[in-house]
């Protein structure tokens, strides 16, 4: 389906983590932020590998914010740690939270930390907005001859360039197909997308398309959509949300379940552990490690959810 | 704080007959409708039905808190807990519906409301914590709980759709809920002994006290209400989104405080009314509204926000010093 | 003796509004002279000197200093002028020190840097020339009413100052303080200082002015040598109606009834071992200076503050109160010494205000009802010649000083309070309404209410109690009846305790 | 506000020499050492020169900032746009190096401080707006001014790296300017005529102005001195993170507030202490330390800290019922 974007060459694979195989090393980990489900399963799937594989994982939380990333850094100067995990917001800091932490290799995860990385491994933004903007773009063009009322845009501004990466993306997907965007609307959802935030200003965007029978919505995260499909519900126009979603969690059946659900962009973060440990312990033992190492997304349609995730009980 | 304590004794009395006329409001209103015109002439769809029920609904979680704020900040107390309370209240429903079914679990949600309230209202009355650092640790407690019980991804919620049902009017019960509960506290505030007291406490707590008044109890009562304001909107709030998670409700507080102060109630305490509050929810709430219908970026959105906040309240203070020369 | 004319006032008007009032003050303050300035509450004498103080704007008028025309914009100007006022309310910064209030406005300093050991010296020896014993390092907060007095006037007094002006200075002291205070004015008299006196006390008039001066209607309707003239030309003055004292006296007849409170070796850290009862038709003065511990006492038997030890009985019965609400359920009324930290709901109204005990009785349900409590006021609006709009529709803060203490005490007359403790009853209140409230006791005492004043205004015992009780430092140190009760024992007996 | 107003007239004369032996902040001096206790104990880290380094240097933007913070709360104001005014100065700083060089850059944020600072002053003192309102209206306006400027991405700032510097005892200059700040506040508010002016303002503005004190001079001044101190943390946070972004400093203002009033200064104005802010950050930032060096989970670590906050107040509160008993 995504055969018109090409995924970058760096795309890696899942491996099992070999048990025992960090036994005795201490490793840091810089988390972006708790309290959204993008990050609680990478935490979950780090707590998890690092249990199989023996190591003692300390986690630092820079709740989205540089100035906290940089305190985490110290600490884990601090603590001796053996390696490092870094996932913070703003790549422009990186310098400095590498010259304030411990110099020990550095496994950067969706953000750059130049120049103390080591590696990094992290979400192929730009390909991950891009192919769900192009199953859109296809949607359309094959049901609608590339005709749509709006593209209504859920973002966070506060999130970065990741924000633009993604919903970039998603724009240029789409355009591959069906051309530039038109009447394009950009919501800010507030710090890391909030579904109260979309809610209340897609409502008021419906107000301001009336009559419109195919908005096409697409959201920064689950969170912003299923505000989105709230405003929606509650003015009975479901029917003409067309949803591209970031990040495919199973156990969000009100978006997949939704009548117009297009796509979204599955991007594993319960299983990046998978692509971050094994690879740091490498590196903290002195092996050569590959320096970029990318998640292999995938469109999720209705039609492929149950065979990706087959957990999924909508 | 600067709100020109008092008019010092120096308010002459014109400015009293003056304010009798045009009362403390009356700045407030003026600018509300400017900013209704100016959207009019700006948006084909803004002065129309379905946008204006659009508006107040999206006022109803903010307004239904600013209704039990309102009382709370002319007693000269703060609840900055309301907005994670909210969460706290709609996971908590989330999870007893899964078990229990619907209708129990609406019980265990005004049980928890209140049980918020109760331990503000504890904290701050009996133990004798300044209000802001108890519900600022409550804020911080109950999002904590909130995200480590519910987990960061939304829990969802089937069959209790009744705030977004439309009986009459084509209005969402949760905007009439909103109205119902703003006519009733302006009621409780202007009309009833319970009001005069809450205006006595804030005005003198000391003298209060010595006429009779219950000051503890009534203030206990103060955040209980505003407690069951939480489970009202915790309510609301799993019914309008279908689910709730770990972010509902976050920054409300703010909104909640913003709007009361706005609508004329004093940090100082003892004078306000939910008239006011309602006014400064809807200058907010018609300019979020008509910015985004007229499609300005939202950081721009902030920057005219932020400035005509300001803008109405000097405008105030202007009318005011007009008056009195 | 005729001194230069240090400040010249001529055709002042002030309105708030619609109230006109000062249409046309013209005042000479002569420098090394003390000038009384009367009038009845309300007749606007603190916003008279508010106006020289720089903190009202006059409408009209021309102040003069020295013989040049000046025009106050500020305090900061009146005060260069060298003009301080002591005003009636208390101005303090209640979290600072006695010290750093003494010298606020004015703190000793090194290239900005506050000279802790010259503050010190300096507040210290401003309370010395008051006589007064004050830890300097005491938060004002912490200090009675009389004290914080003490302090404001200290502050004014402490550096050099060409016109003091005194808005009622004792309402709040002892007659010990008073007296010290006399001195201190006589000192600044020789100095050359002008002095502008604001009292309702005709005696304290007689002792220490040179010239009285009475505001009435907005003007000065008197201006004269204080020896041309004597009481009743004063008082006639300023009312219109000579004003005469014990027009009724009320004679408590024991009637058998039960007490309506007794009071039995109440203790606490301000009184020891009080016994005393109350009787319906009774008026029980409890005459103390200030530290007499007698306004804690009232309070202690109201249950505002808790007190160590002893019974409170009520029909007989210990009663404890943890709460004023207890007392007021029981009967119980209680006027505070404070006006402004216990008394006043300042933002409310003035019917509010009066109302306040009452609102459950005077509401319909749970609903209050502005007419029912319009009326109510309006039954005490004529009765304690409140000077404010008959509906009581006003601010209470924008009334004077005399007026908010009527309204206090209306609260607890129309409460229809059984037994009612007032403290300090007829505190800045002026000579014609004094004798109203004097009478309107005594109606109460033999509908049989019972009385407590605890008072340290000998007037409020003389004229109204049937029997008196002295207290000196906590201890109760006589007993009078009836027909002892006068000036001279009263202060006899109370003068065993005056402050070494 | 229940801070046991004015404590009636009566309160016994014992209670108070007991109140001057026993400080304010004892309460929380124990509190703060009691953590270090158990820090101590839980992490082999905690009680290191590098981590007590850590936790100061950690504290020095929020340091600072609430060092103006406690200038204005005591004279009973507020100002929540520090955390959006230091954001602003950062972009300011960092647009202005890039075409200016890094020494006039800095000239810039000093001016954009300052004038985010009078704007403030100006608003509260000339036209009257209460400081609440004010705040939160340059808060917003800040905050959008520098999302809709700087864009989303960060912004790289080179060659300004003076904060991470350590030139002696390992301490970073961010962490030593902290500290000179706070000592030179401390002296400001308890030696110098302005600080006590600051004092009596708070305390009572009427009385302060009866005496002739400017007082909305003062205040201004107060507000200026804020607006430097976001100069100051806006240079901070650009060389010690070497970037600026939209959401550098979000939340500020509520750490700053919660900092403050922990450390005793109270929302009426008139008392507190630059100290007991001291004290106060130190209890949030040795907390927070501590409990990331035990790797406990964030979302319990607001739960945690959340309760610490209530608890540390009333533990104040009840030693000084227990002293007064
Ligand atoms: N701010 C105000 N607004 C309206 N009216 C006011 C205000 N201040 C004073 N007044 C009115 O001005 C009149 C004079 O008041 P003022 O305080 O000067 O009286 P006074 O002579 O000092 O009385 P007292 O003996 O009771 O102290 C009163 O009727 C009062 O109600
Ligand atoms: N305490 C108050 N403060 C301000 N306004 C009040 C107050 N009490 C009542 N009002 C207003 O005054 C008006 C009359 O009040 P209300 O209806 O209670 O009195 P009423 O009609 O005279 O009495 P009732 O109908 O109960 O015999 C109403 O508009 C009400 O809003
Ligand atoms: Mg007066
Ligand atoms: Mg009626």
């Amino acid at each position: 389906q995504d055969a018109g974007i090409t995924p970058p060459p760096e795309v890696a694979q899942f491996e099992e983590i070999a048990p025992g195989s960090g036994e005795g090393l201490t490793i840091g980990f810089t988390q972006l932020g708790l309290g959204v489900p993008f990050t609680e399963a990478l935490q979950k799937g780090m707590v998890a590998a690092a249990e199989t594989a023996g190591v003692n994982l300390v986690t630092c939380d820079s709740k989205f914010d540089a100035a906290a990333a940089l305190d985490c850094a110290r600490q884990f100067r601090t603590q001796n740690v053996d390696g490092l995990v870094t996932f913070q917001a703003d790549a422009a800091a990186a310098a400095n939270i590498c010259a304030e932490g411990p110099q020990v290799p550095v496994i950067a995860i969706d953000i750059e930390q130049q120049p103390c990385q080591t590696a990094f491994v992290g979400a192929a933004n730009t390909y991950a907005g891009q192919i769900v903007g192009y199953a859109i773009g296809q949607y359309f063009k094959e049901n609608f001859d590339c005709q749509y009322d709006a593209w209504v845009s859920l973002e966070s501004l506060a999130v970065g360039v990741v924000n633009d990466m993604r919903m970039g993306g998603m724009r240029e997907g789409f355009a591959q197909v069906c051309g530039e965007v038109q009447n394009l609307r950009v919501i800010d959802t507030g710090a890391g997308g909030q579904a109260d935030t979309a809610q209340r200003q897609v409502t008021d965007t419906l107000t301001a398309l009336p009559g419109a029978q195919k908005i096409i919505v697409v959201g920064i995260n689950e969170d912003v959509v299923t505000g989105a499909l709230a405003a929606a519900r509650s003015q009975n126009r479901t029917e003409n949300l067309y949803l591209g979603v970031q990040n495919f969690d199973p156990g969000n059946c009100q978006i997949w379940t939704a009548p117009h659900f297009i796509a979204s962009a599955a991007y594993f973060p319960e299983k990046y552990a998978q692509l971050i440990l094994p690879n740091l312990i490498k590196a903290v033992k002195g092996e050569e490690i590959a320096k970029q190492i990318l998640v292999p997304h995938e469109v999720v349609t209705k039609d492929n959810m149950m065979q990706l995730y087959p957990e999924t009980n909508c | 704080m600067p709100e020109n304590v008092q008019a010092t004794s120096a308010v002459p009395a014109t400015t009293i007959r003056a304010r009798m006329k045009a009362p403390e409001w009356g700045a407030l209103l003026i600018f509300l409708l400017a900013e209704i015109v100016f959207f009019t002439i700006n948006s084909p769809y803004f002065l129309s039905w379905p946008n204006i029920v659009n508006i107040i609904t999206a006022l109803s979680i903010t307004g239904i808190l600013a209704a039990g704020g309102t009382i709370l900040l002319i007693a000269g107390q703060f609840d900055l807990s309301v907005g994670s309370g909210t969460a706290f209240v709609a996971l908590m429903f989330a999870i007893a519906a899964q078990s229990l079914g619907i209708m129990p679990a609406v019980g265990v949600a005004v049980l928890v409301g209140v049980g918020i309230g109760m331990l503000n209202g504890f904290l701050v009355t009996v133990v004798g914590v300044n209000a802001l650092i108890t519900t600022l640790g409550t804020l911080a407690i109950f999002r904590g709980l909130t995200l480590s019980i519910g987990g960061a991804s939304s829990v969802r919620i089937t069959g209790f759709d009744w705030a977004i049902a439309r009986p009459f009017l084509d209005i969402p019960l949760s905007a009439v809920l909103f109205l119902v509960i703003a006519v009733g506290i302006a009621v409780l505030l202007s009309r009833t002994v319970f009001g005069r007291t809450i205006y006595a406490i804030g005005a003198n707590e000391n003298a209060a006290r010595l006429v009779g008044i219950r000051t503890k109890k009534t203030l206990f009562l103060g955040f209980v209400i505003s407690g069951v304001c939480m489970a009202i909107t915790g309510l609301v709030s799993a019914s309008q989104l279908g689910s709730t998670s770990g972010t509902t409700g976050t920054g409300l507080e703010l909104a909640v405080v913003t709007a009361i102060i706005l609508g004329g109630t004093s940090l100082k305490g003892g004078t306000g009314s939910m008239f006011g509050t309602v006014l400064g929810l809807l200058i907010v709430g018609v300019l979020n509204n008509g910015m985004t219908l007229m499609n300005i970026n939202s950081t721009w959105q902030q920057v005219a926000a932020g400035t005509l906040l300001i803008l109405a309240v000097s405008f105030d203070q202007i009318r005011q010093r007009f008056i009195r020369a | 003796m005729s001194a230069p004319t240090f400040l010249s006032v001529r055709g002042i008007r002030k309105s708030f509004g619609s109230v006109k009032v000062l249409h046309g003050v013209d005042l000479d303050l002569p420098a090394g002279s003390v000038t009384a300035l009367l009038g009845e509450n309300g007749a606007g004498k603190s916003t008279f000197v508010r106006i020289l103080a720089g903190d009202h704007h006059a409408d009209e008028g021309n102040i003069e200093i020295d013989g040049a025309p000046i025009s106050f914009r500020s305090v900061a100007q009146s005060r260069e002028a060298g003009i301080r006022l002591i005003a009636q309310e208390i101005a303090d910064a209640p979290t600072l020190s006695v010290a750093e209030n003494i010298t606020l406005g004015a703190v000793p300093n090194r290239l900005g840097f506050v000279d802790y050991g010259a503050m010190r010296s300096i507040a210290q020896r401003a309370l010395d020339s008051l006589g007064a014993d004050l830890q300097l390092d005491a938060p004002v907060s912490s200090l009675r009413l009389g004290e914080r007095q003490i302090v404001e006037i200290a502050r004014a007094t402490a550096g050099a100052s060409r016109c003091l002006i005194f808005d009622e200075p004792t309402a709040a002291l002892s007659d010990a303080e008073t007296k010290r205070l006399f001195a201190l004015i006589e000192r600044m008299r020789s100095r050359g200082v002008a002095i502008l006196y604001i009292t309702h006390r005709l005696d304290e008039v007689f002792a220490i002015a040179d010239r009285v001066c009475v505001l009435r209607d907005g003007r000065v309707s008197l201006d004269a040598k204080v020896a041309e003239v004597d009481q009743t030309a004063v008082v006639t003055a300023m009312v219109g109606r000579a004003v005469a004292s014990h027009q009724d006296h009320h004679v408590y007849a024991e009637t058998g009834a039960a007490r309506l409170v007794e009071v039995r070796g109440l203790t606490s850290d301000s009184f020891f071992n009080i016994d005393v009862d109350v009787a319906p038709g009774e008026i029980v003065g409890i005459y103390g200076k200030v530290g007499s511990g007698v306004p804690e006492l009232a309070g202690a038997i109201f249950g505002a503050v808790p007190h160590a030890s002893g019974d409170i009985l009520v029909d007989g019965k210990p009663v404890i109160f943890r709460h004023p609400s207890e007392a007021i359920a029981q009967g119980f009324g209680f006027l505070p010494a404070d006006r402004a930290s216990e008394g006043l709901l300042r933002p409310r109204s003035v019917a509010e205000n009066l109302a306040a005990p009452s609102w459950r009785r005077l509401a319909r349900g749970a609903f209050v009802s502005r007419r029912i409590e319009t009326s109510a006021f309006g039954r005490w609006h004529k009765t304690l010649k409140v000077r404010s709009r008959p509906d009581g529709a006003e601010r209470i803060a924008t009334l004077s000083g005399g007026n908010q203490q009527k309204v206090l005490l209306g609260r607890w007359l129309e409460a229809g309070s059984k037994l009612l403790l007032l403290v300090e009853p007829t505190r800045g209140v002026d000579v014609g309404a004094r004798q109203e409230i004097y009478q309107v006791l005594r109606d109460l005492a033999r509908q049989g209410h019972g009385i407590l004043i605890a008072s340290s205004d000998y007037e409020d015992i003389t004229e109204a109690a049937t029997r008196a009780i002295v207290m000196v430092r906590g201890q109760m140190v006589a007993h009078l009846p009836q027909n002892e009760i006068s000036t001279a024992r009263l202060t006899e007996a109370a003068g065993g305790g005056a402050h070494a």
